[in-house]
């Protein structure tokens, strides 16, 4: 009934998805750098989960989808919302608490929302977005809308109870569901070994019937490649795909985390397969661009991201008076 | 109540029913989804016949994953329907209870007032079956204490067919508590179902000796209590305060301003309740207006015990607010 | 990893053991049809949920295991409760609410605990008692002892989060639980379809590396002999296994069922599977038994049954000062 | 406090840590469980270091499943060990909560005595780190309202050194509460860890003007209030409540007859708490001994918002503290 699905490495690229991919890449690496210099710096406080070494994931994915689809994230969802067209300036500005921010500063790092972008977070209890993701898509079923909604989660989120529920009931209801499994091995400081008695967690979509499909998350062609071929199953079938991209972190978990879990060999052996550099070169090399595209990519975003700091540190704090508003609708 | 709309009796049963019958016909965006609301014709009897009327994308039998369909009903909600979820009873709850408070009452304020929630949840909830430790909790208590939700008690046949149809009209995420004792209890109501205002409390009976404050399945108790004193020259006024989140207490203040006297009923657990809070605010705001303490009857605390004299004993009975009122009104 | 086992056909029965199996399946099915009865006279309330056609995945299962190893089970559960030689006259009491009863009456039908048999409920939220029974088994495994943990539930129960939280748990860390659903084709009034995208449930134990087996569960040998071979497994390799007993439910969900979900037909159908007869039938074609040995056994059955009900109605009822004793440990 | 045992300085982090530590040395039975206590070192780095002292038997880490391994650590309470489970924060806690309230705080009762659940759940609570709406809960009032739990607030150092040695010794289930933004504060305890009393609210400071009953992050605050008042010449009483479930009123009521006013003071949301209940409770006692209305000062009923500014003003501070107690004796 369910299969895994195999991927044929990728094979076409052309200048404008390459150099648009890289840029996504790029983007959130150095808009997440500067987001750890700012933490730092106590410019941005609560929690920060970087997602540096796992860019290729959401660009990939989130390439693969149109404007009208859906998608949710978790905490560590700063690379969701940029790729997802999300202003850098603004995701700054809510990190830096300012009205200006995506939710006027109320949400920070872990709580991205943007209707206009159908991008729903941002969700800190882990897990607790696959139901509502579930929902979503059911919703389109029932409008009968062509969106469908991308779910993203760690490895660590598939061992709830609410990653269970939610594969049998998008399998049970048929609903237009991409769940994303972001596979970095870790669930804070928690080994997959320690987290899941079937580690190749593709083989799960099994138990509910769900075509599955795992790739190699550190290469964004390859990512591209499996979104786009599960997005089109998903809005041609009307059913739920489970795709598990394999991934690292390269950071912390947090900024709170001194990460005695791993050694630091472990890290820079997977900082060999940074999907930036792999990107890059392979681009050059397919002579799809050259330094010169390179550099003035750095130079863009670096202004862009010197853009977001500013308009965030000129925006301006929510004013008390207004802590009660927005706990139910209408005027606070 | 129009003219033209003559009066019928029913039970609290058959006001539930008609309210969602009256909900699904004249809104196509709204559906039920529940354990059992279709095929078996609902745990209570509620919904039978409702899947035959309105067809299985109306009428959703759910598998059990409470955290699921609640999430997944959330979800709908921020796709633009209106889904009405129904938790089959309050026991159950809890296991959905990370979906009501960390999503459906968060995400409006954490998304900077972005996302509204249009959700409405139904349990039934009480003792009176003696269905013993894990089927008889009265939580209202623990929905009232949280911020984002709007909490109704359906302690009458009016709010039973009533409440619901106002409660799809809120942008805001609303739980419906119902009696599971009350099902059979016959009641008058006119013909139509029409929504009821959902942010006052209910005067039940004006007097002028005690207010007596409840709500739930302590509405007809209390007023029964009321009407046998009325005989011995006690006149109690009683209330409905229907609404416990936010709650109306306007008039309950004005109740107490002129009795001058409190008794809170409640079957819920005697710590930390709904009384506590009436209580503390009454002491809060009318302090000078009381000519003796505020007292509560609430449920003895004790996980439900199965015998039915055991059963009884564990709430409020109507004696028991008889004998309450009769001595608290000597000592004044 | 995982595998899914399968149980060759039961081959070997003796007159004992074929008696032993036909007596408790009679007993249990005597017992109930007893209890219905006293059901509709009010001697026993609350919920009351009939095992009649299943009797022989308990009686099967409970067989195959010893006196120290733990068993857990539904609020279906007087079935378990007989089979694991708990006294019909201290269930039957316990259904009555009276103090002789195995719980002092205070849990009914829905909660018989009897901790020196090692039964542990009787437990009414539906996969509530699933991740208390890892716990169980992850006990006896640092204990380092040789019991096992034998736990039942529904296949409704497999939709809920807490199967999948307790299955992957009991297989990450190596404990000795057998996990048997009974599968009897009906969640209340919810049929397989409606609550599992997936319905050969044994096929769930791969998303785990769990060893399962599916076995028919209205032959009381071939679940005796594929339980024997479980336990076996579990005890020897001190790992979680599976086991999904197809079975069905010849009467309503409860007492307050109207069974509008299935037709009649379909439980006549099943009813030809019934495994009593069966049983009956096999044991005197293998020339094990006769017709008089049916006919004692009825007679003995008859008498444990009435003496059952002769201790219940003897009983006597909790005194109400004693209503708070047990809400903690010590003097009440 | 025996003599030579000299006293030290250490952050409430050391005596949650030290009392983990004495904890496992002093018992086999007892074993710590919970998500990143091990190889991460504790999310709040209370357990560092105990994996490599005590091993993966005595210091298991667990994967993301609330109700899986809460409910694992009841099943291992039923069987003879000593469990010690630690819920991250209590913000994931409702994912358990079931596990809670249904097994843990019921099983006694309803096995009419038979079964006692020894374990212990250990929680971080509360706000002060800028974790926005999703990880700032302040949950007390609504474990407070479960009859079968013991509910302990650890709101000083010696409590959180104390309160875990204590309630390792009692059979039945006990919850307790660490505040997460007292991690880094300095305290003066005696050099070994002792076990203190868990039956009684604690007099932080005596006085005779009013009493300010508080708990958990509210002590410290307290204090500091009323010893900025005493300049002033306003002596307040600062009571710690310690123990939330079941409540010490004794030592409130005498308070509160001597100083004829109380303050109740907490971060929890201001309906339905912790602050609500005493105040009923002095109402329904000791009414008469009043000289003004008890007040509340509590948290706003707001999912948290994450600037510093708003998160500050969301709970109740020193200043309002003390400005509150000014307003409340000038009155009076
Ligand atoms: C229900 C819940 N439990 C615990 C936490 C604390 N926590 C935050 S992130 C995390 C690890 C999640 O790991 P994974 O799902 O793999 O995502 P990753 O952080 O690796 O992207 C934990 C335990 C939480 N936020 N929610
Ligand atoms: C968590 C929870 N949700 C809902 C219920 C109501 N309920 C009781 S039994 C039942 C059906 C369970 O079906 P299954 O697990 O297949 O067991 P069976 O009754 O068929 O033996 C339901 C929905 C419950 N008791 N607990
Ligand atoms: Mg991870
Ligand atoms: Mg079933």
């Amino acid at each position: 009934m369910e299969k895994i699905t195999v991927i044929p490495p990728s094979t076409t690229i052309d200048r404008r998805l390459g150099l648009n991919l890289l840029y996504q890449m790029m983007l959130i690496r150095r808009f997440e750098e500067k987001s750890a210099e700012l933490y730092t710096k106590s410019k941005i406080r609560g929690f920060l989960h970087l997602y540096i070494g796992e860019e290729a994931v959401a660009v990939g994915v989130i390439q693969a989808l149109t404007a009208e689809d859906n998608v949710l994230a978790t905490y560590r969802e700063h690379g969701h919302a940029l790729a997802r067209g999300m202003d850098a300036g603004v995701i700054m500005a809510e990190m830096y608490g300012k009205m200006e921010g995506c939710c006027r500063g109320r949400g920070g790092s872990m709580h991205l929302f943007d209707v206009g972008k159908r991008f729903f977070g941002g969700n800190a209890i882990v897990a607790g977005h696959l139901p509502m993701s579930v929902g979503m898509a059911l919703a389109s079923k029932k409008l009968k809308k062509s969106n469908i909604t991308c779910c993203f989660f760690g490895e660590g989120a598939a061992a709830e109870g609410e990653f269970h529920e939610s594969m049998n009931l998008a399998a049970l209801w048929n609903v237009p569901l991409l769940m994303v499994c972001e596979n970095n091995l870790y669930a804070m400081g928690t080994a997959i070994r320690y987290s899941h008695a079937v580690q190749e967690l593709e083989k799960k979509g099994a138990a509910y019937g769900i075509e599955s499909a795992a790739v190699n998350g550190m290469d964004v062609l390859e990512v591209e490649k499996a979104a786009r071929a599960a997005v089109e199953k998903v809005r041609s079938t009307g059913k739920p795909f489970f795709l598990v991209c394999n991934t690292y972190r390269f950071r912390a978990h947090s900024m709170f985390d001194a990460e005695l879990y791993r050694e630091k060999s472990e890290v820079e052996e997977w900082k060999k397969q940074d999907p930036i550099p792999a990107l890059r070169t392979k681009l050059m090399e397919l002579q799809l661009i050259t330094n010169n595209d390179i550099g003035s990519l750095e130079q863009k975003i670096e202004n862009e991201v010197q853009q977001a700091v500013d308009f965030a540190e000129k925006g301006t704090l929510e004013p008390l008076e207004q802590l009660t508003r927005f706990v139910y609708s209408g005027p606070g | 109540m129009n003219a033209g709309n003559d009066h019928i009796k029913l039970t609290y049963r058959e006001a539930l029913k008609q309210a969602i019958r009256e909900a699904l016909s004249k809104d196509d965006r709204v559906f039920l989804m529940g354990e059992d609301v279709g095929r078996y014709g609902g745990s209570f009897a509620v919904t039978k016949g409702l899947l035959q009327e309105f067809g299985p994308e109306r009428i959703m039998d759910v598998p059990l994953s409470e955290s699921g369909f609640v999430g997944a009903g959330i979800g709908a909600a921020l796709s633009g329907l209106r889904p009405v979820v129904e938790v089959m009873t309050v026991n159950f709850s809890l296991l959905a209870m990370d979906q009501i408070v960390n999503n459906a009452a968060t995400l409006l304020y954490m998304s900077g007032g972005q996302l509204n929630v249009p959700v409405v949840i139904r349990m039934s909830t009480g003792l009176g079956r003696q269905l013993a430790a894990q089927h008889s909790h009265s939580w209202e208590p623990m929905y009232a204490h949280i911020p984002g939700l709007i909490v109704l008690s359906a302690g009458t046949h009016g709010d039973a067919r009533g409440m619901l149809l106002t409660a799809l009209q809120s942008p805001d995420p609303v739980i419906i508590f119902e009696y599971t004792a009350m099902m059979n209890l016959e009641g008058t109501l006119p013909g139509h179902p029409e929504t009821v205002n959902i942010t006052k409390a209910g005067i039940i009976k004006e007097g002028k000796d005690i207010s007596v404050i409840t709500y739930g399945a302590g509405v007809y108790k209390s007023l029964d209590a009321a009407n046998e004193l009325s005989g011995s020259g006690i006149d109690a006024e009683v209330i409905d305060l229907r609404v416990l989140r936010p709650m109306d207490m306007e008039t309950v203040f004005n109740s107490v301003k002129k009795t001058h006297r409190a008794l809170l009923v409640e079957d819920a657990w005697g710590s930390v309740n709904i009384g506590a809070e009436v209580s503390a605010r009454i002491m809060e705001n009318v302090f000078y207006d009381l000519d003796a303490p505020v007292q509560r009857l609430c449920g003895a605390e004790v996980p439900m015990p199965y015998p039915k004299h055991m059963e009884d004993a564990s709430v409020p009975q109507k004696e028991d607010i008889v004998a309450k009122l009769k001595k608290m009104l000597q000592h004044g």
